[in-house]
């Protein structure tokens, strides 16, 4: 096992994993910019080195900075948190040759995967279901209309390179097909520097559910169900949950098994996601895989016991995963709200600003997983995630009852200082997310329908 | 945000002037057994607050540094002594000459113009020349070759040659 | 533990002038726009904190008061004006008369003696007397018949008679 | 289910159950003294009531009050917490005579288990274990004698009015039994005027072990597995944790059922637990009955994934019992501290103050019960509890490692605060402790040892 672990992060994520190495008996190293100075992994780690200004490019994303404050500790491995340079294939050669173990899969894997087009053709060939639609680039509007043709409209023509949503349309008649082509095309090169794009049949109202493994470097891969993310706003998801309630037992052991093996299949290692959007007639569709720890698998920890960091960091260094498959029950659901320094009102602006007051809820089966304390300053620099509620219950509407209560005693107030919680709660209230028929464009409609009411009311 | 933000221009001299009050205060409670006292009415409040006896304080001798920033940077701590010091670019590896058994781009007493190379912090094979900010007498180095340096550490101190 | 207690007599005065100096700084902080300010030094700090342009603070007017107590009780709030509450004794229902159809124990207006019994607070069938803490005319009655009272509620007023 | 619940009790378990009721889509009330008027139970439930002044005599124990609050606000049922009311039937017969349901056993099932020797009796003839010696009082020196002859010394002589400790003396040597035996007579008469007393064998380092049960109204009765609460001081119990590594799966089997069974016997429904004797060879003996919530039942809960305040609030509404035995089953460690205002270094006084910080610890499987935020004052009017922490993990050695690590982030601080944090942590990293053979004498001889460390090194 490691003897010292060096945290290439931030925030809440950065705090996880120190937490972590000391359960494990490892030491912990905290890097951070001058705007951190006073955060919580700095106080809580055993040790901590300045590494740069607030800008990210400076300190978090500086590989020399990074690496040199590695050697500077003596530490054997470095874990790359999410985001940063978590999935950054260069970043994790650059970690093995100067001797560091990097957490994470190996960087030839990860630049496969990172690789939208190589991705879904390694997975598709490995059993994984894919959308109709090419693997391939598509590269005449000929060969584009031909697919449409054969798929049928609407169909979604996605940059190669894309990611986040951008670098994608969506063709609704065959007329403007060729046009679209072409756009979509100039914008990928534009943006992406790569004018690739495929064509697929476009979902209009999928749910978004992702299955979490993690596999050794001795062949074994295990999975950890699924979670359903459908609940986002332009692609950045609000709530999480764990399982999702549209599977049967029968598809979720499928894809489990489809999951685990398509990851062997190219040799990965390490903690994994792979997204996939299930359609209403229950067919899941493979669309890309994540190298790295997630914002939200904490909600994959409370229904199967258990600790996925831990399990990644096992693994890094050399050990067999510390469960095996039939090991994996899951109970009851689980619950993530992503609390941002945002304000719902204002088109969800990131807020700043320092926190006079920070009381995170208790009691039964509620996790806060947070780097915030009171007095703690909320920097514009970084993303606004300041907080992640998450539940636990014996089935979903108790755990939506619990999660309300959980935010009905959240007390976090400062000077400028907005948060998500209220959003959170109207949505915890509203009928249509109760009854579980959550597709990725509820959030849309939801705010939509608050629109009306409130010019109807006001 | 550092509570200085929150002031703006045209409160800058009233400010100054409590400033000035509030060491008043200091001075007057230094011997007194209080420890904590505060008051409020309307909507403001005044609270002073002293370590137990003998308990050095945070910013204890920084009165300026100490009196909000969170993070208050190695230059700004300086600030409130007449030495200017020579940080660190970036985490790397101190080198006080450009190869091993070179003669040293520096030493103690020497007077260096604003520019010049003092020291070199290397960061994977890169050799960072580290340049004076302004003239003055380097009245003291901090590092020695192969010292490891953290972004923004003191690695030498200049003193103002009275211009 | 309220931040008077740590006082002790030999600086009872000190803390007075610090006081005094304290309400000065109050006064020339209205009208700046300044909401926070801190300065530290040694081991003392100075924290001025004003509430936002209309917002009322907690205390607000009651200097005394709310400088320290957390949960100040009726009888300390009321100290800021020349009533004087009579206070529910214990939790129960408030009976202006002896009994249904009676005349009132008092009525607003009525002069009282210390010790009269003004009003019945019943609770699991007890009916507890409530007294006047003092003599004075009733110049208001904030309960009826009826009324559930809490520990220590107000349930009349009485005005000092200028002895 | 009930409208509305009006909590007689303060501090920690106040918070717990109002959250229950608010997860349950019950109406809470909160009661406080004027020292509670900015508790976190006042903020969080729907309405709360000033009952009195700080002395509990004159406000928690003041039953006029209390009912005179559930009767202002229309509660229908009132829940009693641990301590203050929670065991006291006349006051159960009061709610049921006004009309609220008292959420407990019933007044005269309370009566039979406050009264030891009857519990003992009662339980005997249901088949539960106790220790040789006497169920009925011993009325003469020669029948004590008689009965020393008969089971071996030592032997101990209980109060039967006795508890917490107080009125017991233990019998090493035949010639001074007489003796002890009058003196303890004179003290039981003279603490709890009641002179009775009986003789069991006294065992010198035994495991205290308890099983938790709830019984519903329809003759359902479920156990909760058990809990180990050896480490304790003077009778105080400081760590718990679930389960118990001294039980076999059988030996936990038998007990729960027996406890099960007694418990139906004496028509007992609600949340109760039963006390027993371990001694090393395995045998188990029957000690008493709380007829109440403890305060370490989310250990239970932890390694059940049951809601124990729910099920007595469920249960108490006159719902059955919403698990059924099979449904039970236990999983991994779960550990609790209880976190005092006292100092541990001045034989454990209490502190009171008010807390300039209070930062609980967060992270996977870590749950805080407090009534605790930045600002709150610690009263000297009420017990020193001011935080319980509750850790789970696979297993106990990964258990310790969570609590050493959430222990390490807990922080406290006050003028005039100390808490028991620091002696939790030395405890934790006790070899002793750590193999899990802690009997119920290891605190005293824990302590010793320190101390005698601190001479040799001092």
């Amino acid at each position: 096992m490691f003897e010292k672990v060096l945290i290439a992060n931030r925030g809440e994520i950065a705090l996880r994993v120190a937490r972590a190495c000391r359960e494990l008996g490892i030491k912990s190293v905290a890097v951070y910019s001058t705007a951190d100075a006073e955060s919580a992994v700095v106080r809580f780690a055993d040790e901590a080195v300045q590494i740069g200004p607030p800008a990210a490019g400076r300190s978090y994303l500086h590989i020399p900075s990074i690496i040199g404050a590695a050697q500077k500790t003596g530490a054997d491995a470095i874990h790359p948190g999410y985001g940063f340079l978590s999935e950054d294939p260069y970043f994790a050669e650059i970690c093995t040759n100067e001797g560091i173990t990097f957490i994470g899969p190996k960087p030839d894997v990860m630049e496969k995967v990172a690789d939208k087009a190589t991705a879904r053709d390694l997975m598709s060939k490995a059993g994984l279901p894919l959308l109709p639609g090419t693997v391939d680039p598509v590269n005449t509007v000929d060969e584009a209309r031909d697919i449409a043709d054969e798929i049928g409209l609407p169909v979604i023509i996605k940059a190669v390179a894309g990611g986040g949503g951008r670098g994608m349309t969506v063709v609704w008649n065959r007329e403007e097909l060729a046009s679209q082509y072409r756009s979509t095309r100039a914008t990928a090169q534009a943006v992406f520097k790569d004018s690739a794009v495929y064509v697929e049949r476009y979902l209009q109202a999928p749910y978004h559910t992702e299955v979490q493994l993690v596999c050794d470097e001795h062949g074994g891969g295990v999975y950890f169900g699924e979670r359903d993310c459908s609940v986002q706003r332009r692609h950045q998801k609000l709530i999480e949950e764990a399982p999702s309630v549209h599977l049967t037992p029968e598809m979720r052991t499928d894809i489990g098994e489809k999951a685990v093996n398509g990851a062997l299949s190219i040799g990965y290692t390490g903690a994994g996601t792979m997204e996939f959007l299930l359609d209403q007639d229950g067919n899941l569709a493979f669309m890309e895989m994540n190298a790295r720890i997630q914002v939200e698998h904490p909600v994959s920890e409370m229904i199967t016991d258990c600790d996925l960091i831990q399990e990644q960091i096992r693994v890094a260094a050399g050990e067999q995963l510390s469960v095996t498959q039939d090991a994996v029950e899951l109970k009851g659901h689980a619950l993530e709200c992503r609390i941002n320094a945002e304000d719902p009102d204002n088109n969800f602006a990131p807020t700043a600003g320092r926190l006079e007051t920070y009381v995170p809820p208790g009691g039964p089966w509620t996790r806060v997983d947070s780097h915030c304390y009171p007095g703690w300053t909320v920097s514009p620099f970084y993303d606004s995630l300041i907080a992640k509620l998450i539940v636990w219950a014996p089935d979903r509407e108790r755990a939506i009852n619990r999660m309300q209560r959980a935010l009905s005693e959240f007390e976090i107030s400062g000077r400028g200082v907005k948060t998500t919680i209220p959003f959170h709660q109207r949505i915890l209230a509203n009928a249509q997310f109760r009854s579980g028929d959550v597709t990725t464009d509820f959030v849309e409609q939801f705010m939509a329908e608050e629109k009306q009411l409130a010019a109807a009311t006001g | 945000m550092s509570e200085s933000e929150t002031s703006t221009n045209p409160d800058q001299e009233f400010i100054r002037s409590v400033w000035e009050e509030a060491r008043d205060l200091i001075k007057r409670l230094e011997g007194s057994t209080v420890q904590r006292f505060s008051v409020e009415a309307g909507g403001t409040k005044i609270e002073i607050e002293r370590a137990a006896a003998g308990a050095s304080a945070p910013g204890a001798g920084q009165p300026v540094a100490a009196a909000s920033m969170p993070a208050a940077t190695a230059e700004e701590i300086a600030a409130s002594d007449d030495r200017h010091p020579i940080l660190a670019p970036l985490v790397g590896t101190f080198y006080g000459a450009s190869q091993p058994g070179a003669k040293p781009f520096v030493e103690e007493g020497d007077f260096v113009d604003e520019g010049q190379t003092v020291a070199i912090v290397e960061a994977m094979k890169l050799m960072n020349h580290v340049k004076a900010g302004r003239s003055g007498r380097v009245s003291e180095i901090l590092c020695k070759d192969g010292d490891w340096v953290e972004f923004e550490q003191p690695i030498m101190y200049l003193e103002a040659t009275g211009e």
